[in-house]
């Protein structure tokens, strides 16, 4: 998700980038536990962001092992840590996307591999989640964010304006679809924790370590 | 936040370290605290594995002994446990027979039961519980919710699991108590998430929420507070409108942690006048709090339409730390 | 107040009909709801009887039934039942044995059952259950309270009735069994009685009630609220101060209505290890609701020295509403 | 109760007098179960007031059959009706009392008659309840009143002045006394209730009808 100048430059993403960017995916979900909390406990069970704290803990604590790893490897083994770790929908969610992430890229990816084995991990989480965009969850972020990279779109903003995006919609799918027009009104804690996942990768990617 | 604990990261570990003690004449701990399973394995027979968010108690844990579950997998409070859990305890309770995995129909759940049975490498069916009529499915795609029925599922396939019944056959009986399984709860105050430290909703003094689920999710609707038979009146009539014929029936008046068993046995009074009313003849009862949203004050009312097959399930012998009877 | 109810005046009567109706293989109602005795009656068996002030359910009546009591009087909401209604229980369930009546150490209690054996013509002993070191004995010239320790006299005193022991040997039997129990509770909230509306005492957000008894008496101290490892310890400390010897022991975790199975599981893991690092060998074991305060969150701890004769009789069957093994 | 002029003439209490009495104590203890209630929510389990309440409801049912009795038959009737509805200490405690005056007394009983009659009335309540004077319960009003009956002091005054001095009592007996130092502070709520039953008596006694 770096700014590769041509569709078909490989982009190398090395040891210290891909630690880099664990620990600030990381930092930035234990930075906003109470936030991703708050945002589940008005339209979930509250726990969100518990399970992504949880679930990144997991992570660091093993941030080594993932770092020293090819790309492909290192996103399959966070993916897995992340579903054996996180419980509830997010851990098969966010594992299922980065582990299909995992499997679908080379170790240097261009651009359009990029775009495509992303398109391959959103796929693989509706498939998982049996859902669809515009449904109130991660996807109304992920979307976007397929689309503003393979466009060539501006990402954090892309990422921002689609978790408000989420607000005014009706959930049909996740705890919060139980409520119904009760969801209205509420920002979706995935979108949220996505949009997050989004700001550290690109922060990271964009600044000279 | 006011809990009997020593911090919310500990709070689950210390209370099944505290339970398998307890019990350890039915149940033994499983590697990693992954899993709570029986102390004594059947072998030949298919192996029940049941598990969802903590928070529940005594569900899952409380049914695993004779006659119910094999292994119950506990996740975080309110979080569904993760792959790992649901294969580590099938390796340790498959007798060869196969592994029937009963699932509260939570998307979390079915997920992550879901990637077990997809990466553990044994014969695994699912049934999934979704008794919660608040839910009206026509709007919400996810489909009702698994609450306190499942504790009933788990009594029945459990007890034809241990007439050495074979996994196909289990799975559709399964689904077929579900299908005859209706629930509804309301909740008169909220609960509170340890790790989160407030409440995961607010109720005025005079409120109540019908129609909640069992992890404080909001219900149906937040009404003023009204008289037992009121309420009774309503959660039976939403149950019956979505019951087949009336018939023999199993009337499960299941509290959720902070109501006492005074005003639980009030509402069963309540509920099992409106239910014969209606035609049911209510020939199995049970009452008290078997499927929880750790403190909050409230009930659930669930309703299973029952026949002979499964009146004599119902009534064979289990052994559980929770579940007790001719044993 | 939030309880599930139509009414304070009403809220007895239509909980007892429930209960009644919900376990009628197991009990029945008493002429004009004095009392509930068993379904079936064993002649010839000394009748134990109990009672006392509702709202600490399943406490008495939950416990009737094989292998426990004969009948249990259900008084007023924390009101000791009247004589009237131990006489005609007495009078239904004495099989020509005589009658045990089996009495918590309050004034308003032992008064009652007093009198109802002054007047009733039969034969009847009591046995006082005052297992509460909350209450310091050498200050309080009424004496400890019966609280938590009452049900395991109940289940002991219980299955040697069923052996066919006689009345004199049944009351020593029973006083054994109390001196050998202690208990101590606390508190995090208040319950609030039906017909007052208001809660009984008031607790801030980081405060508990050390000692607290089950009808919400404040207690020893009123103290900051700590961690559950910190409270084992006290309560732990106090309970072993008073007990004789250390050797095999009861160890029940009762919660008081409105604190959930979590946490209690968690207090009885804390409480075991402290009383195994005290030379105590936790050989039997009980943790629920028994004797509760209505929605009062909290719980107590209860030991009791077990012999071989105890034992014995402590895994004996039983089958009562609340409390069922063997049968 | 009444004030004969000396202790040796007979008062007759006729039936309409009776009935007066009994619904005088009856609405005494209606109009005070609030008051009652959260004295005993201070120091006790708070249900004093409706003890009181339930009880006197019952005697209210049967207030005919009550009143057409002879004094002792009506005082032994009221107070078997108390024991059998009332429950907790206050039931058998203010039944033992009125049953032991119903045996004591004769129909039209002499002050003096009165007096010793009440002086066993209170030592059967010491008997039943294990308790003296100074434990901070309704021993305490009822004690100080049948001194007052004895030596011609006011019944009024006396019951109230010794209810309120049951305040600075640390109670040994009764609920309370499990409060230990805590229980002082606070008026005994049967203390009250005694109290509150003396003026209903006098009042009633002192008002032509
Ligand atoms: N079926 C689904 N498809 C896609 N995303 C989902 C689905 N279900 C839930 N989510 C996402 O997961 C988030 C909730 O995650 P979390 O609170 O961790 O799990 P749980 O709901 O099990 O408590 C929702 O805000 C939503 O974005
Ligand atoms: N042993 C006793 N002797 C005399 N009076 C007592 C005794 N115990 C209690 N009382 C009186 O009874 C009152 C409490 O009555 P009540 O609240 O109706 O019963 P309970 O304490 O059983 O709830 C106390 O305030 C006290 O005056
Ligand atoms: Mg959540
Ligand atoms: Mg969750
Ligand atoms: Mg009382
Ligand atoms: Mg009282």
């Amino acid at each position: 998700m770096a700014d590769p100048t041509s569709d078909s430059t490989a982009m190398a993403i090395d040891e210290a980038t891909r630690r880099r960017v664990i620990a600030a995916v990381a930092q930035a979900m234990f930075d906003h536990v109470e936030e991703l909390t708050a945002l589940d406990q008005a339209i979930g069970d509250g726990d969100h962001g518990l399970n992504m704290k949880r679930g990144f803990e997991a992570v660091m604590a093993d941030i080594d092992t993932h770092a020293a790893k090819p790309l492909p490897e290192a996103l399959s083994g966070i993916g897995m840590a992340l579903v054996m770790k996180v419980g509830g929908a997010s851990g098969p969610l966010y594992g299922t996307l980065l582990m299909t992430l995992g499997k679908q890229l080379p170790a240097e990816p261009t651009r359009a591999e990029l775009v495509s084995a992303f398109g391959a991990a959103i796929e693989a989480v509706k498939a998982r989640g049996k859902s669809d965009f515009g449904q109130k969850t991660m996807l109304d972020v992920l979307g976007p964010v397929h689309a503003a990279l393979r466009d060539g779109g501006d990402l954090d903003t892309t990422a921002d304006k689609a978790a408000d995006a989420t607000v005014p919609l009706k959930a049909i799918r996740g705890r919060a679809s139980f409520l119904g027009d009760r969801s209205i009104g509420h920002m979706d804690p995935g979108a949220r924790s996505s949009a997050l996942m989004i700001h550290a990768i690109t922060n990271v990617l964009e600044t000279p370590a | 936040m006011k809990k009997f604990m020593n911090g919310p990261d500990t709070i689950l570990a210390e209370s099944l370290d505290g339970f398998v003690a307890a019990h350890d004449d039915i149940v033994a701990m499983g590697e990693d605290r992954k899993f709570v399973r029986r102390a004594t394995l059947s072998p030949g027979k298919v192996a029940l594995i049941s598990g969802g968010g903590s928070g529940h108690e005594p569900l899952h844990a409380g049914f695993v002994g004779h006659g119910m579950l094999d292994a119950a997998c506990p996740g975080q409070v309110f979080t569904s446990p993760t792959p790992d859990q649901m294969i580590a305890a099938a390796d340790a309770v498959d007798g060869g027979a196969g592994v029937l995995f009963i699932v509260k129909n939570y998307e979390g759940d079915v997920m992550n039961f879901e990637m077990a049975a997809e990466m553990a490498d044994r014969e695994i069916l699912t049934v999934i519980i979704d008794d919660d009529v608040a839910v009206e499915t026509s709007t919400f795609s996810t489909g009702r919710r698994g609450v306190a029925g499942t504790m009933v599922v788990e009594k029945i396939v459990g007890a034809a699991a241990e007439e050495g019944r074979g996994l196909a056959d289990l799975k559709a009986l399964g689904d077929k108590v579900n299908a005859a399984t209706r629930s509804m709860g309301v909740a008169l105050s909220s609960c509170i998430v340890p790790a989160a430290g407030t409440p995961t909703f607010t109720l005025d003094d005079d409120e109540m929420e019908m129609g909640v689920g069992i992890h404080g999710e909001p219900g149906r609707r937040r009404v003023k507070l009204e008289p037992a038979d009121a309420i009774a009146e309503e959660i039976v009539t939403a149950i019956a409108a979505e019951m087949g014929a009336s018939g023999d029936a199993l009337l499960l008046v299941n509290g959720f942690g902070g109501t006492p068993l005074m005003e639980l046995y009030l509402m069963y009074h309540a509920a099992r006048a409106r239910l014969e009313s209606r035609g049911f003849r209510v020939t199995r009862s049970l009452v008290g709090n078997f499927v929880t949203s750790l403190e909050m004050a409230g009930c659930s009312i669930t309703v299973t339409g029952l026949d002979a097959e499964t009146t004599a399930l119902w009534d064979a012998p289990v052994q559980s730390a929770a579940f007790r009877q001719g044993m």
